[in-house]
């Protein structure tokens, strides 16, 4: 089945085309990486992706749905930027909310087993606001797999977490891929990324330079896709 | 444990000094001219505020000293004086209340010495509040200190209050402040008897607030400690 | 039933961070008395006039405290993109607007409710004669002032629409329905019923209600989309 | 001559930024709009007793008003971290208290400029007979209202309940400034100069400014470092 | 020159020590990696240096003088957590806000500077609020370089910066410590730390486990550090 398809779509910010004429497809099960540079637009194209942020031309069909479509919606799980955690209240508050927002059957419950899954069990009724910033990272992760999502789009997950977060969540990536969800995400840390990845996009201007399955050469060399595809 | 011999010693001082007092007010001292019974409620009204005035004096002494050493100990002075001084505060405004509704036959009305009264009183239950608002203790502290220092000035107002406005309320009494002649030397001295009390009772309230606060303290710290990332 | 829930967690939501210590009724609390001491620099409490002025004042401090609590409803969403979250949810666009409205509806009730008595002893003042009608009239003037003070908040939050809908504009949008409760509630304070040519007034708030409740739930998507 | 520049720095930041997008001026200007014309309906504007409260009224609409530009002076520096900046450059806390201050001041300003013909529109009142003397009180009387308000600021940009507890704790704190502006504004208004006893406010108004300036500046360090 | 010396620091958030009796010393020209897990206190100890947090205990000086010196706070660049940059204002207006609270003597000049160097030139007139996240970190960087900071405290400044943006901080680290600045950087990158720092430090639960120079080994192996002497 089809998780992802865009064709042609464009992006404006005021008159400047921060997306221009991105078509690509993704299979449910696959995993993508969206590489690029500062400033290429990765994060332009994972936030229409999730719904939140409308391409001024173009098809976007997510999950065989338009998108926004609330069913759709639900069935993806999303990290931005910012991290979307209430400062003011606590780790489990947190997670009982979007499970609730998500209409998870027990909220209680399942926020007590994410806090545990990411290491966060012993500071579960601290706020968020006493949290370090990798806590809070990993407080996010939980947040986007919380309800068992079916398309992942995290815009770089590994930002700030340490060596053992990191194993973490690529086990959790690793877990959802295997239950053929899709994932994508966009990424500085290539290395990090490129243990999961079956497709790699470059974004490079608001371009798509290159969509494909992983090249074996970047595995050894994660720059390699740089140097080739990108104008140097 | 000696401690809590002396908190016990003051208390019941204090408890069998207001009894005595009160004995003397009720049996002892004759009936007010102009008012009659009802005056007595001065002896609770003037030195109640007078505690009151020590309390949040001695808050913003105590928040100053917070504020250059960092130690808690002035801060934890600081809230439980400050406490001690709001409920003398309510004690002042309802004895207040009745005396105006006996005299004047009304709870309240808006005069400078009223109003500055409730607002002083405001400004700490403001403060109070502002302590519940924050978690982290440090900041609590802090920011509530600054806020202490400032709210001082209300008090020195409400003092002043009957010299800078023509007020309806009585005007100040005491021959300290006027130099005698405007009440009764066994009167005057009713009061400077009945403050004394009031203020150790105060003294023991403060002490037993400080402890308590102490405590919460640590097992705050216990808690945070048990459930360390 | 999909959607009373959804207004439910994201209402439960705001309120829970205001009321997470109990100091939100004490801040209310000592809020209303800090206004009437206030008013009472401003006019001369003790003359006979004030009795007409009752709703006006009252109405004044809500209004006031109205606006302080509405504007901060979407600037809460504002400091970890915590309003992303909220849109990229299965929850709709109305749902979340109804649920911050709701959210700042009761908060805004709470103010007025605890003001209310206060203001009766200061001012020297009985109003429970009246008190079903008196309610009644609060919680419609009180959820008009919220709907379009709830709007504001959310075009702050979105960049490109508040250039076009103009928030000067929607301060003063407010005033039918305060004005229609001044009325109301001076009425009921000072006389003992509403007479039949006020009635007009409770009708206005209704309409009012309904109007913008229509609209902003007709525009939620779009505000909170961009 | 550094702190001057400093000051003019931080507050020149402070103006720029909110210019650009007038998000708090227009809020505080619509609001204090909104008092004012909500008065006329809570006050008969055409009886001879308007003149005595024509001070009380603008003072109440600026407190209200002035109210959104403080809450927001702080709180505009959280998003990013900003105030760490701020306070980890050499510039001293002083300056910066005083460059946030002086900005809100400004943005006060406007605001109750831009009131006053509005008001005596309004209430069919002429304001320029005095209008000198009506400047200082109204920069005197701003200048205190905003220490106050802008150290206040400082101390709960990181609550919760910010928007309630702001007003609720710099209101009494204020009332010695609003009454006197309150005062001289009225007699300013409705007669033609200052009667000799009312020269006392003045000289209120001037000890309030310094007593709270040099308070704010002595403790801008702790404040603002913690 | 001793740049930093620090004495059996304590922190407490409340009554929690989030930092137990650090004690070190860092001579000039030295370039220190903080690292640490999650929660260790990296952010936290950089904070006290910066003075931007007062330590309950323990004596530090920072360029020979008092911590909160205003002479020494104008030799110190901080990059933080938060990026500390104004959404509304544009890069230009951004830095030169900086460059005149350091005392920079021509803002301008020096702001246009620094917006060349970091590759922000062309956007130098767009408000930050239209920054991509890898945009804003080079803005941040620019802003604690800047005044030429002798001591520089960078809380993870790699994050979410693209390979190029990495060997330009890298570089400009490189410079920093030619000039014999000093450099103390938090980060989870090790590899891009390694590269640069003399001497590491590892902070576990808020204590010092490690300091010294760095060991040889975790050039090639980073994570040798964390299995050595980090617990478990
Ligand atoms: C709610 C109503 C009232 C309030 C809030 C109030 C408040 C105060 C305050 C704050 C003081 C301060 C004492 C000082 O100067 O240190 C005071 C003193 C005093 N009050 Fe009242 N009062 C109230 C009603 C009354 C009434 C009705 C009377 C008698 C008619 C009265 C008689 C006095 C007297 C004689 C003093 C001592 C004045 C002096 O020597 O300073 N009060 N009151
Ligand atoms: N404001 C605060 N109130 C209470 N506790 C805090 C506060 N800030 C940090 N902490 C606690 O102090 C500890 C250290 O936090 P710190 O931010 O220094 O960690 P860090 O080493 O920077 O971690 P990270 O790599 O995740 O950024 C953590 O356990 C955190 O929960
Ligand atoms: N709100 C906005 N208004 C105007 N322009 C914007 C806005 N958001 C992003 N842009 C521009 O769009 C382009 C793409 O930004 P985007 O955030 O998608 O980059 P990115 O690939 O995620 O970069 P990074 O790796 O730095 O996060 C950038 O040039 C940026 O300046
Ligand atoms: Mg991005
Ligand atoms: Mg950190």
């Amino acid at each position: 089945m089809t998780a992802v398809q865009a064709n042609n779509l464009w992006k404006y910010y005021g008159d400047y085309p921060a997306l221009r004429q991105i078509s690509f497809q993704l299979e449910t099960g696959q995993c993508l990486a969206l590489l690029g540079r500062n400033g290429a637009g990765k994060t332009t194209l994972l936030r229409i992706l999730a719904g939140l942020s409308r391409p001024q031309q173009g098809i976007l069909r997510v999950l065989g749905r338009e998108s926004r479509d609330p069913n759709s919606r639900a069935s993806i799980g999303i990290l931005g930027h910012g991290i979307a955690l209430y400062e003011e209240l606590s780790a489990l508050e947190n997670l009982k909310l979007f499970a609730s927002l998500y209409g998870v059957a027990d909220p209680e419950d399942r926020a007590r087993r994410w806090l545990e899954r990411t290491g966060l069990d012993t500071v579960s009724d601290s706020l968020v606001r006493e949290f370090s910033r990798g806590m809070r990272q990993r407080l996010a992760i939980a947040r986007a797999f919380l309800h068992e999502p079916v398309l992942l789009l995290l815009d770089e997950p590994f930002t700030s977490l340490d060596d053992r977060a990191i194993k973490l969540l690529q086990g959790l990536l690793g877990e959802a891929l295997a239950r053929r969800s899709t994932v994508i995400l966009s990424t500085h840390q290539l290395r990090e990324a490129m243990e999961l990845s079956t497709h790699v996009a470059l974004l490079h201007r608001g371009q798509l330079t290159f969509y494909g399955e992983r090249p074996a050469e970047m595995l050894s060399d994660p720059t390699w896709l740089y140097r080739t595809h990108g104008e140097s | 444990m000696t401690r809590e011999r002396v908190l016990y010693l003051m208390g019941g001082i204090s408890a069998i000094w207001l009894v005595r007092n009160l004995y003397v007010m009720l049996l002892a001292l004759p009936d007010e001219v102009e008012q009659g019974a009802i005056y007595r409620i001065l002896f609770f009204h003037v030195p109640s505020w007078f505690t009151c005035f020590t309390g949040f004096f001695l808050a913003a002494v105590a928040s100053g000293l917070y504020l250059k050493t960092k130690n808690s100990l002035w801060d934890t002075l600081a809230v439980a004086s400050v406490e001690v001084g709001v409920a003398f505060t309510l004690v002042g405004l309802a004895t207040g209340s009745i005396w105006a509704r006996i005299i004047w036959g009304i709870w309240w009305t808006w005069d400078a010495r009223l109003t500055w009264a409730l607002i002083t009183c405001l400004v700490y239950m403001g403060y109070l509040m502002l302590r519940g608002a924050f978690d982290d203790p440090t900041s609590r502290a802090k920011n509530a200190a600054v806020l202490c220092i400032f709210a001082f000035t209300s008090v020195v107002i409400t003092f002043k209050a009957i010299d800078w406005w023509r007020t309806q309320h009585p005007g100040a009494v005491l021959s300290i402040r006027t130099g005698g002649g405007r009440i009764d030397p066994a009167m005057e001295q009713m009061i400077y008897q009945n403050w004394p009390a009031l203020m150790l009772l105060a003294a023991v309230l403060v002490a037993i607030r400080m402890r308590q606060e102490t405590m919460q303290r640590e097992l705050e710290a216990l808690r945070r400690r048990t459930h360390a990332f | 039933m999909k959607l009373l829930r959804e207004v439910c967690v994201v209402a439960g939501k705001d309120l829970r961070s205001e009321f997470r210590t109990k100091e939100c009724l004490n801040a209310a609390l000592s809020f209303a008395i800090v206004i009437l001491v206030l008013f009472s620099f401003a006019v001369d409490p003790s003359s006979e006039q004030i009795r007409e002025m009752s709703g006006g004042l009252l109405w004044l401090a809500f209004a006031f405290a109205g606006a302080l609590i509405l504007n901060q409803s979407f600037a809460r969403e504002l400091p970890n993109d915590c309003l992303d979250a909220l849109v990229a949810s299965p929850v709709s666009a109305a749902a979340l607007f109804l649920g911050k409205a709701a959210a700042n509806w009761l908060l805004l009730m709470i103010v007025e409710l605890v003001c209310l008595p206060v203001f009766g002893v200061l001012y020297n003042m009985s109003w429970l004669g009246q008190w079903p009608l008196l309610l009644l009239v609060f919680l419609l003037a009180s959820w008009g002032v919220t709907v379009i003070g709830t709007m504001f908040s959310a075009l702050t939050v979105n960049l490109r629409l508040r250039e076009l809908m103009l928030p000067t504009l929607i301060y003063p949008m407010m005033i039918p329905a305060l004005m229609a409760a001044m009325q109301l509630t001076t009425v009921l304070i000072a006389t003992s019923g509403v007479p039949p040519e006020d009635w007009i007034w409770v009708r206005l708030l209704v309409g009012f209600d309904i109007i913008f409740t229509s609209l902003a739930i007709a525009l939620a998507e779009v505000v909170l989309l961009g």
